[in-house]
């Protein structure tokens, strides 16, 4: 191939150049040489979403994350915001236990789809019932991507996964809970809104709605829920290049983002956040 | 009884178990036992991959990890000093000489320098690079025949990864014909056992 | 506090606000549901939480959240509820937490799961089984200071009797002393110090470069603090007329009750026998027992299940007399825990029984 | 390696692409899974095809003509971006 | 059937199929996941059904159902998805159902939980530790035809080098003989007959006129049968080398091998070692152990635990020999239950010291 | 109080009087001399409905009921169907492996709100979400009837229980779940229905909705559910002859009655069954 | 007790009230929790004051004029009920 | 140390709870240690309560049910034979005659015959028949005075029945003047204990 013109990218423009840093991630926040997870995961951007958030908001000193169990657990030792790791799907209980102990706190958790809507699908419907004054953040990738790509109970149909190579199909696996749809149509619930980081453009309205979350429990309005579509190319046996397009093409149309409720606005279905 | 233990150490993944899996099959189509051991972290981790493979004239009575090594397939240096506490004086270890830094008493060992992952890459691909490795290492002791090894790629490949048969045929080519002749010898009396 | 007319169920209640638990979350179950309601009404009065969970799972999380902020919190259930728990239960020690765990059980048959752990791993709860509402309300005081001193979950083995038995108490408050500080708990204002604070059952150090959690060290050094917390509560027994005895019974909780009515009476009858309660049966109180037995013909064994304490009775005597099970399961028709053979004349009856058939004196037995 | 005819100084004499923004990028961190490629909205982002970093994983160069939009720090999982915006727009290189 | 190379999880896999399982419900957790992915691809091929289910509680529910119409039928975990079972376990045997459970544990920390229950209740299991895939291809299927004959799940307790350790083997059916046929299955038939059956964990006699359940019967019932299968199933265990050994080594599963390999070791070298290693874990082989212990200076036991089986052992040796722990916890970073002292050397080391401080052969001593 | 002129009910009229049995519940179904539920308590009722849709349909001798735990329980023993006694909470799951080894059986499922919507809601939802082909049917009183009246997850605001002597107050105790529309949301469900038990109309009502759940099962349309409200004047600590009325004034307007779906007609929303 | 004047003859009279059905009241199964009572659209179940079944329990006795509409039946939840109706219906006791 | 054990027994519910409730706390007033244990199934279960109350002289020794019973009241002949069986000769058995049928050795104890229902009636409600019985028997006993059971309704009694004291002191009153004077003596001395 030909010789290109590369612009060197080893360190900061001349300080002369009148330029000005406008993004970097929030190295404070998350302490990490190199992570452990997988080429193309969507999890780490949203896992950096969520605690930018809570720093914008200047909630850093008064926030309790909680983790549940997945690939964004390797997330749960390396921020700098207080956690309390929980059991795969345990969370909005002791998120819940936290609140109620701590109400000036802002608590939240991280979970995954198989987290949230297998494990302990019961415990965010309760949670959430209960008009706890937390804020709920589900990583939804359609698969166990921890223990190897299996297919949970977001898969959409024909989403490939390790036992659904030949992508889900209905007779034999049943169908996929839209859980932000379900959560949205329950009474105690404040604000639901589904988000992607397949896109830039999805992770700055996935961050406006991550921020909008905390502003709602902040403001004591009830349960707040963001759901984000993470690419995880991995379980879904694809190359990396090709997930954000999958994602687009076959998570979307069934887990449609937008915000779904919002009770402190008047907006509330289907708009974008 | 003999029982020759083979551990295989290296990063990343797929490359390590896939030759542990090939010697194994080659193995037991001589009529050898074996027994096959591979740990790995979670699918995401990244981190080392090792095999422990034991190949013996009888039924194996060995514990699936041993503690010691009658040879090693040596990937990389990074993780390499867990499996050189396993080597015996006169064991034989092969080496990736593109990738391996560091030094240690090769003089102890019957040492099998194998620029593995160059010659990978010139049968295609630097992926099959342990292949090489375990091509040479075949030269080396005798511990099966190339040809049973080759024979083995096809039932060892999954399905979806069955275009890769020959390059990974090659590649042990490649690594048998990198070695000069037999540093060890694996079987007492170098007869064919069994079928 | 003055003395007030309660059942056992309301005396435990006190007794947790007495020992500062801000915090409980139930689920109902009979004879556990009492203790619950008491916690609901009380509770708000001293600015604390009592959550009517929507399950075991989600009490036991509940729980455990609270834990974490360093609110002294309970949860409880019957034994069948704290099988569902059991996930919770293992993993919390592995948190390094303090918890108080109630068990108002049916009968005594989940002697094993409290002892043993229903759980995976290696954890060990402390375990303290009161006799009685006046026991009850020390024990339950010095579960909370226990877990706090240990930060480990420690169980209270309660039953029917004792939730349904009212009694005239007065429940003050208990010092067992200071307990460390809890300077590990969560309220969020760590963060953004550079070092924020983590709890978690994997692990509580915090990442550096990508390295994960190291579930060898941690799970090592869970193991070496429940050693040192096995070694460092003293064991608790009540024991009496052993010295001469040629039967020595030993039994625990409720059952105890009846023994020790029996044995008195048979004391009064003549026969030379005693008994030996443990309080605590996580540490159980082995050197009480080998001492106990250390002149008796027999050890009788009297348990309301098919045979669990038994294991460790024969382990504390190791051989040096024979041991004898003179209880088994005995339950009503609604299956609550009241046994029919909880008589003290039937009681008499077996420990009679072990008398008569019981071998020569041994050699040398003091 | 260098690049040929990358200066600062092409933008002061007026020729090559009109460039806004550039970024860092921390090879080591990256981790090649090709996501800043797709995401630059000017296609400016190319993924080096014969070199690797010390992890093994090809990594993304940078061509002139960056708007520093952030859209490849925004979608990077591996965190390896940093993007800087010029307040004066400057001229780089040619025209890819 | 013919001589295949698999790993230990696809031969437990086959094995059960060889059994005639055809109901299999799982929820992958490291090393389990493995048998549920090779069970998901199997059973369809014999007309049988494998649920990817949505938690461990749904999974043990939904083998309770299957077990309930007489089709032979597994689920399991690791020891920790097996303590979100623990309601379900215990009260299975109450239901009176056979089932076969898996444990695919790390570590061996979960042994309590597998021979005492960690569920609520009186209940037990029958518990079988294979060393090695060729062992645990029969004693999955012994496992199926145990939990037939006695209508009681049956605990199979592997880990993961016996799930990741790969071997060829030749899974051909066992025949243990006949096994009860399931008159009691549901299929719906019975309906309108006027004795509809009932499977039910509060007893399985039916109502007439308003008397409602009698647990106090059910439970005595289940007791006995209880009592009855851990007399009725013979312990097993291997012994080598006891005879005339100073120091017995006991040890199960896949450590087992370990230490079968140092002692060999040993014993080439002159010392006077030996092992027994229990394989039926409930029962437990307390006589083998005992008359292995008998002319022993020290019984020696390795767990990768906190010292759980020992328990076991010195309930069998009763005092006379000393009983000596010479595991402890040991895990890689991963926390999957690979041991770095699972090492014959390191294990030699041991037993040597044990061998060097073993107190003078005792009078009488074999 | 002056006499009355009573019509005598001791025995059925004259052989020759010409009437014909019009009623009468199925005793062959139910053996019960008295069963022990309270005065006034709707679940009988609701059970006898079942059992009689079960015989109607023809379909005794291939049923298998699975019941949860709850008051309802001291019919699992006296039944001439089949029973499968689950824990509390777990009936879906049990009665997945049984249709799923019995597929030519039908399998139903008889669980209250507090088994139902607290202990075992995950199950329910998976359940549905799978498309099982069973039919659940929840008896809903709002409260945990067996274990003495305290709120559930369904306890409507306003609600007399035994923790909510005041009436549930949504600030302290949070909102109900309306199951019957959560379950309606979800792909896989065919049949879902909510009827009661507190007026004659309604009991006949509710018994066509069981009726067509269990033909949506022998379609093998996919998951089918009726919820049905009954009194427990124990649990609400009201006066037996309030409970019908305080069952209409207050649990009705929440969970409103009605058939919410029929994948198999044209029907389905806000229709009376 | 016997109630004054009712007796099937009063229909073939054609005096009393018109009576389409009958119903046999199971009086020792009832728990007197009164539902049949508010059910019975014509209100010709009442309860007794002073009587009780052995149990303790008050019960329903039946006035003429029931119109076999198996309400009672459908609601009751001891299954206290059989429900009749008549081919013709007959005329019972007096107007309420 | 005197320990007092007194039996009640019934088939229906509240009347029993209370009944104990009201003895222990009039127990209580004046000075002695009492235990009460009450058993009863779920909610909805009509079957058989019962409650074992020792009243003592000093701190309650005995476990929560009793071996012998010093004194019974008993409601309803259902329940009766387990009650029966815990009687020693010379216990006091109040017997509701209203509503209990059938035969025993009544020349064993000293029976005091109360038409409980039928007194309840009379001051209003067949529900206080537990405590007309509890009249009777402090009448018969002296186990507690009358006065202290009195005083003892109001705090025994649920805020939401508070309606209710009228009629069971009534009650108390009624069943104590059923009775012609004491048949037993519960104290040695019959001293006042304690406040
Ligand atoms: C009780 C329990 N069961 C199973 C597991 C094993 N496990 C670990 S992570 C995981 C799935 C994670 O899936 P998800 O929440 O979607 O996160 P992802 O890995 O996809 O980010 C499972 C099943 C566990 N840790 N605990
Ligand atoms: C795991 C478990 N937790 C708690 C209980 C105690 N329990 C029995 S029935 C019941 C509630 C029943 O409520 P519901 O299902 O609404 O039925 P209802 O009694 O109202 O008919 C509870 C909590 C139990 N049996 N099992
Ligand atoms: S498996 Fe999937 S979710 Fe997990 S780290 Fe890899 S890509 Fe991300
Ligand atoms: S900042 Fe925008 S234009 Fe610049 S490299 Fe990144 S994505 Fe491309
Ligand atoms: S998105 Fe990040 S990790 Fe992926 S190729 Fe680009 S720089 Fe590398
Ligand atoms: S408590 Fe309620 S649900 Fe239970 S039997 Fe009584 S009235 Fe019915
Ligand atoms: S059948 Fe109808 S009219 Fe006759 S008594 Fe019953 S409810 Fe009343
Ligand atoms: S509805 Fe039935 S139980 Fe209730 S009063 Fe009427 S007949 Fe009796
Ligand atoms: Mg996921
Ligand atoms: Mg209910």
């Amino acid at each position: 191939m030909t010789e290109r013109a590369v612009v060197p990218t080893d360190r900061p423009p001349d300080p002369d150049a009148g330029a000005r840093l406008v993004d970097d991630f929030t190295p404070d926040l998350i302490d990490v040489g190199t992570h452990q997870l997988c080429p193309g995961c969507g999890e780490p951007v949203a896992m950096r979403s969520v605690v930018e958030m809570v720093a914008e908001l200047g909630l850093v000193q008064r926030t309790i994350a909680v983790f549940g169990i997945g690939c964004y657990t390797a997330f749960s030792n390396n921020l700098d915001v207080e956690v309390l790791q929980a059991l795969h799907g345990r969370a909005p209980s002791l998120a819940t236990g936290v609140k109620r102990c701590r109400p000036d706190a802002v608590v939240l958790t991280v979970q995954g789809d198989g987290d949230m809507v297998n494990e302990g699908l019961q415990e965010v419907v309760h949670a959430a019932a209960r008009g706890e004054s937390i804020t709920c953040v589900m990583l939804n990738n359609g698969v166990f991507g921890e223990t190897g790509g299996h297919m949970t109970a977001t898969t959409v149909i024909g989403q490939r996964t390790k036992n659904t190579l030949e992508g889900r199909d209905p007779a034999a696996h049943g169908h996929p809970i839209r859980l932000s749809d379900l959560l949205a149509g329950i009474d105690g619930v404040a604000y639901v809104a589904r988000g992607a980081v397949n896109t830039a453009g999805n992770v700055a309205r996935t961050r406006r709605m991550l921020r909008r979350a905390l502003e709602v429990q902040e403001a004591g309005l009830g349960f707040s829920f963001v759901e984000i579509l993470t690419m995880c190319p991995t379980g879904w046996f694809i190359e990396t290049q090709e997930a954000p397009a999958y994602l687009a093409d076959h998570l979307a149309p069934v887990h449609a983002t937008g915000v779904l409720k919002d009770v402190g606005t008047a907006a509330g279905t289907g708009s974008d956040g | 009884m003999t029982e020759r233990e083979v551990v295989l150490t290296g990063i990343g993944g797929q490359g390590i178990q896939l030759a542990a899996q090939v010697l194994c099959r080659a193995a037991l189509a001589e009529g050898r036992e074996i027994q096959l051991f591979g740990s790995y972290g979670g699918m995401m981790r990244g981190g080392n991959t090792e095999a422990t493979v034991v190949v013996a004239d009888a039924p194996v009575e060995s514990p699936p990890t041993v503690g010691r090594a009658w040879g090693a397939l040596v990937m990389h240096h990074e993780h390499f000093e867990p499996v050189h506490r396993l080597l015996r004086p006169g064991s034989v270890v092969a080496l990736n000489t593109t990738v391996f830094e560091g030094d240690f008493d090769r003089g102890a060992f019957v040492v099998v320098d194998v620029a593995a992952t160059e010659l990978a890459g010139g049968v295609g691909n630097v992926m099959a690079a342990s292949m090489v490795m375990l091509g040479a290492f075949s030269r080396a002791t005798g511990v099966v025949a190339l040809e049973s090894l080759q024979r083995a790629v096809p039932e060892a490949l999954p399905p979806y990864r069955a275009q890769h048969v020959a390059l990974n045929v090659a590649a042990l080519e490649a690594g048998y014909g990198g070695v000069d002749g037999p540093l060890a010898e694996a079987w007492p009396a170098r007869q064919e056992v069994g079928a | 506090m003055t003395r007030r007319l309660m059942e056992g169920s309301e005396a435990i209640a006190e007794a947790m606000l007495a020992a500062g638990c801000r915090f409980f979350a139930g689920y109902p179950m009979t004879p556990f549901t009492e203790v619950l309601e008491h916690m609901a009404r009380k509770l708000p009065g001293v600015d604390g939480v009592c959550m009517n969970a929507e399950s075991e799972l989600e009490a036991v999380g509940m729980a455990w959240g609270a834990a974490a902020t360093g609110t002294p919190a309970a949860t409880g259930s019957t034994g069948q509820g704290l099988s569902l728990m059991q996930e919770s239960l293992s993993e919390i020690c592995l948190a390094r937490l303090p918890l108080v765990v109630l068990n108002m059980a049916r009968a005594q048959g989940d002697y094993w799961q409290a002892t043993r752990g229903g759980g995976h791993g290696d954890y060990r709860h402390l375990v303290l089984a009161p006799m009685d509402i006046p026991e009850a309300v020390e024990l339950v005081q010095l579960a909370f200071h226990l877990s706090a001193t240990w930060r480990n979950p420690v169980l209270v083995l309660g039953d029917y009797y004792l939730a349904h038995t009212a009694q005239s108490v007065d429940v003050g408050p208990v010092d067992f002393g200071p307990a460390p500080g809890a300077d590990w708990a969560l309220d969020g204002a760590s963060g953004g110090s550079g070092r924020a604070k983590l709890i978690s059952p994997l692990g509580d150090m915090k990442q550096r470069h990508g390295v994960g959690y190291d579930m060898s060290l941690h799970y090592r050094d869970c193991a070496e603090h429940t050693a040192a917390m096995l070694a460092g509560v003293p064991p608790r027994a009540e024991t009496a007329w052993v010295d001469d005895a040629d039967v020595v019974v030993v039994s625990f909780g409720t059952p105890a009750r009846y023994v020790r009515a029996a044995v008195r009476e048979l004391r009064a009858e003549g026969a030379r026998v005693g008994y030996v309660r443990p309080v605590t049966l996580v540490p159980f109180p082995t050197d009480a027992v080998a001492e106990a037995a250390a002149g008796a013909r027999v050890v009788a064994v009297y348990e309301n299940n098919q045979g669990q304490m038994i294991d460790d009775v024969r382990l504390a005597v190791l051989g040096r007399a024979p041991v004898q099970f003179i209880g088994g399961l005995s339950l009503d028709h609604s299956g609550f825990g009241i046994a029919p053979d909880l008589d003290v004349a039937v009681l008499k009856t077996r420990i009679e029984r072990v008398l008569e058939t019981a071998p020569a004196p041994r050699e040398g037995a003091a | 390696m260098t690049a040929g005819g990358v200066t600062g100084e092409g933008a002061a004499r007026g020729t090559g692409v009109l460039t806004r923004g550039t970024v860092v990028i921390d090879v080591e961190a990256c981790k090649g899974c090709d996501l800043c490629i797709d995401a630059c909205p000017p296609r400016v982002l190319v993924m080096t095809t014969d070199r690797v970093n010390t992890r093994g994983y090809r990594y993304p160069e940078l061509l002139p003509g960056c708007t520093g939009c952030r859209a490849c720090s925004q979608i990077c999982p591996d965190f390896v971006f940093q993007v800087y915006k010029y307040d004066t727009p400057v001229l780089l290189g040619e025209a890819p």
